[in-house]
């Protein structure tokens, strides 16, 4: 984009991008121990490490780079995420990234839903898996559907509760067959972050 | 959490720097945390790479080396490792006639190779994923069977093959039988502890187990009382021998998952010989030691390849790595 | 205690019966819990054997093979054996040119291989008792030092020298050497478990090690708040450098006490190399991994042993035993 | 002896050695716990396991054999713990009853006598060392001194208690230095069982 787009719903400015990255790096930071703790329950332990990991090495490039436009900021978003992650997230994040880098020219809802079906694809997966997608989707749902960032919010937290009674179908917590039942998926978890994060710095501009 | 660590940020790579100096026959790349031949890459020889998380030493680094894997991608711990990484291994054992990517089948790790291979243009590359645990089903609806112990079988066999110069397609070729004839399943006694997670993974009360765990702390599917190493063997081998087919014997392999001593390793493997005896299926190879770990968890898995001729020559040919090695 | 056995009283037993399962160039005799050489004796080889407390493996049945040991006995857990294992490991290795007695100084150990040497009538028997643990005063007030990691280094050297076909006299005199120019410290995070005691030796807090740990959970001299792994290899190695003399660099051995994984056991050793070469000590030999262990107590111990030519040429023989294995 | 030997102070008969055997092996059976639980404070935590591996050993053997004297008897019981206990107790012990065995025509104080000298010829070790010693000498004392036997066991009561000041010198205790201090020496204590058995099976003839 390199300055805002207009869109039913929400608005999504150059300035406001960056701070989006920016304040999704502190809530994961915040919320590792968290994170770890649910992927104690149905995976092994990381997703907290992983993300503050590769988040951190976000902003410390954002810190030393100035980039031409937000998609290029969200590129480096994406690679970064890539190179640094791991595990099953860094691949998945990190394509988010560079789909929704690719297609922020449609605006900010359709970037947001080529980054979510990057994510589909990436990890062959759909929503009612017990995964980030249960939260993602719902999300991009209700931004193409121009509801406010509020309502978006509420979206994609009701993507992420749905997990808990899901039986996991795809990652780590799939092996866990009806015991990954009762848990928050923690990939569902750090995508409402996402969203989150999305609300207070791309809603500002609303 | 008691660990012999400095900071839980460096485990990784101040493990492979210790690695690297006692084993002057490695090359470690700090940088991309790839421990490759020193020698590599072999003019003319299809390279083997590896990788995944750490914490499963000597997987897959220890066992880079003559006859087995030319370099190994070190992801952090319990995770796997970045596509850079897995493009800088391929590039450490590319010796011009192509790189077999063996891969643990678990989401990030089969994600991960993938987006390396689609990077890694200019050397041809073949991947092979290994699937051989069957505490977890392996259907549509899940992510299929975990890699595990297999894996350490795969790139012994598969390495020979290519020493022996045989083309890509013939060394991934073999390391596709090889997981197809292997089948594995483990237990836990304990959880190990993530050096970033700080405390175990999981808990178990004092008078149960894990049943099918996987090597990453990932519970198993069932809880069950604390059994005997009888009983234990029972319930590893039974499950596992209903998946293969061992008309020619079978290569039994007991593998300590970490804090499991060797003389319960031995004295599980004594019981596990000796369901096998009752079953009919001779022993034909062995392995018993710590050979793909999880941190400190305390358990162990059984491994049984149906092996063949083929396999049996390649399994003897000489193999020199920290973790492995005859015949030199 | 969660142990993969079946009853206490069987473990040594049925881990023997494991281990004589796995590896066919071994034979075990279950009645006397000997562990000996399939080929064995070899006749005009001087024999050399082991015996000492189980839980200690691979130590001492792990290392009977071509180039080290002949025989071993295995005693109940952390208990020495009896004097008519001893006597019975002595004639298995007995190949008619002597036998030497590899003891560590442990009050049990040495009174009973002195029981059995005072009972092998017919046969030349040399004895060296290894004491290479720093921790532990050499004092005439005392026990004296115990034997630890040095123990595997005597099997090693002085096996390779019996292989080469030297006198009694000569292989006795090499493994008294390797041990006087030897020394070692350990330290341990948590203790093991004994399975007939069926709880842990001692208790550790959090935050604390035992520093100067003996291999059966003696408690060591000191307890200190747990350490870096940097502070850790200094504490093990300063007090072992003090006590020999490296004119031609040092053999350096980490070995992991049981439950501590490979990934710090090569951290800790990549911190010892890095505080050897600010000492100007280098490193011409190295060795890492669970050799000699305390049941699945966490922590490491670290050996130094101040090489010559001799001995360096001895280790790097031919060896071929089911713990340590090389140009065979 | 073959039948009672006379001797100021004690007595001692064919049937009441063998009861003090199988008195003693009762102790240790019973005791088996505490003595490793001793062991674990100042040593490897097996000397219960030892010990009473070795007296069902020795009672297996009272019960399937039959003996001309009490030497023989005695020899048996010697040769029994030295080839099934092992570690440091098995030799000493085994020492103890082999060399009693061979000194019973003396009268058993100086018998018992004989036995103590040994365990301390085979230990190179003395009173004062934190060993079985501290108990044994003072009971072999009491004997000699002609006491009765409630006086032999206070003297083997007093020796067992005077190690729990004692700094080891002898065995895996001293590996403790100064820390072994403060606790009693497990031998010290299957040594009073011993003594205590004795008193109970021999003194019975007093
Ligand atoms: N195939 C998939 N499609 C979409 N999301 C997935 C898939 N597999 C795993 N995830 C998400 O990734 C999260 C786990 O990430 P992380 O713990 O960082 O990786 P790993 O499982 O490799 O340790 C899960 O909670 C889930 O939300
Ligand atoms: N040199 C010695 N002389 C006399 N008694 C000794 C000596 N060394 C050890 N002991 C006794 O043996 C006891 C330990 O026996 P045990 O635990 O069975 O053997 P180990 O120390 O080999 O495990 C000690 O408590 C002590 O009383
Ligand atoms: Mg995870
Ligand atoms: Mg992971
Ligand atoms: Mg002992
Ligand atoms: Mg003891």
């Amino acid at each position: 984009m390199g300055r805002a787009g207009e869109h039913a719903g929400v608005a999504v400015g150059r300035v406001s991008v960056e701070a989006w990255i920016r304040e999704y790096a502190r809530l994961i930071a915040e919320a590792a121990p968290r994170l770890t703790e649910l992927d104690s329950a149905v995976g092994d332990a990381d997703h907290g490490a992983n993300l503050s990991r590769g988040m951190a090495a976000v902003v410390a490039a954002l810190d030393s780079s100035s980039f031409d436009d937000d998609g290029a900021l969200l590129k480096k978003v994406g690679m970064t995420l890539v190179s640094t992650v791991g595990g099953a997230s860094g691949p998945l994040y990190g394509t988010f990234f560079l789909r929704v880098s690719s297609a922020l020219g449609d605006g900010f809802p359709a970037a947001f839903r080529a980054g979510v079906d990057g994510v589909a694809a990436r990890g062959k997966s759909a929503v009612g898996e017990k995964t980030m997608l249960d939260t993602l989707v719902p999300a991009a749902d209700a931004l193409e559907a121009g509801k406010d960032w509020p309502a978006v919010v509420d979206a994609a937290s009701a993507g992420r509760n749905s997990t808990v009674p899901l039986v996991a179908r795809k990652g780590r917590a799939s092996y866990l067959g009806e015991r990954s039942a009762g848990h928050l998926d923690p990939g569902a978890e750090s995508s409402f972050l996402l969203v989150r994060a999305a609300a207070s710095a791309l809603g500002a501009n609303d | 959490m008691k660990k012999l660590i400095n900071a839980p940020a460096d485990v990784v790579v101040e493990s492979l720097a210790g690695l690297a100096a006692a084993h002057p026959s490695l090359a470690v790349d700090l940088e991309q945390r790839v421990v490759h031949r020193a020698d590599g890459p072999v003019a003319g020889k299809v390279g083997l790479i590896s990788g995944g998380g750490s914490g499963h030493e000597p997987l897959h680094g220890g066992f880079v080396g003559l006859g087995m894997l030319d370099a190994a991608a070190a992801g952090e711990v319990f995770t796997s490792p970045v596509p850079d990484q897995i493009l800088a291994a391929t590039k450490y054992a590319d010796g011009g006639a192509g790189v077999l990517h063996i891969v643990k089948n678990y989401t990030g790790d089969v994600m991960n190779f993938e987006m390396a291979a689609e990077l890694a243009d200019g050397v041809q590359i073949a991947t092979v994923v290994t699937n051989d645990d069957v505490a977890v089903e392996d259907s549509l609806y899940t992510a299929g069977r975990r890699g595990v112990g297999v894996t350490v079988l795969v790139e012994k066999i598969a390495g020979a093959a290519a020493e022996a110069g045989r083309s890509l397609a013939e060394v991934a070729a073999v390391a596709q039988r090889v997981n197809d004839r292997g089948r594995s399943m483990g237990l836990a006694l304990t959880s190990g502890t993530v050096p970033a997670a700080g405390k175990p993974t999981f808990d178990l009360p004092e008078d149960q187990i894990e049943l099918g765990v996987g090597i990453h702390g990932e519970p198993g599917r069932q809880r069950v009382p604390l059994p005997s190493a009888r009983e234990a063997a029972a319930m590893l081998v039974e499950p596992v021998l209903a998946e293969i087919s061992p008309e020619q014997g079978v290569l039994a392999f007991v593998n300590g998952l970490g804090a499991t001593p060797l003389i319960e390793q031995y004295l599980v493997y004594g019981e596990v010989a000796a369901l096998l005896e009752r079953h009919g299926v001779p022993i034909v190879r062995s392995l018993v030691g710590p050979y793909i770990t999880s941190l400190d968890m305390a358990g162990v898995s059984v491994t049984l390849l149906a092996v063949d001729e083929e396999m049996l020559q390649l399994w003897d040919a000489p193999v020199n790595t920290p973790g492995l090695r005859w015949g030199v």
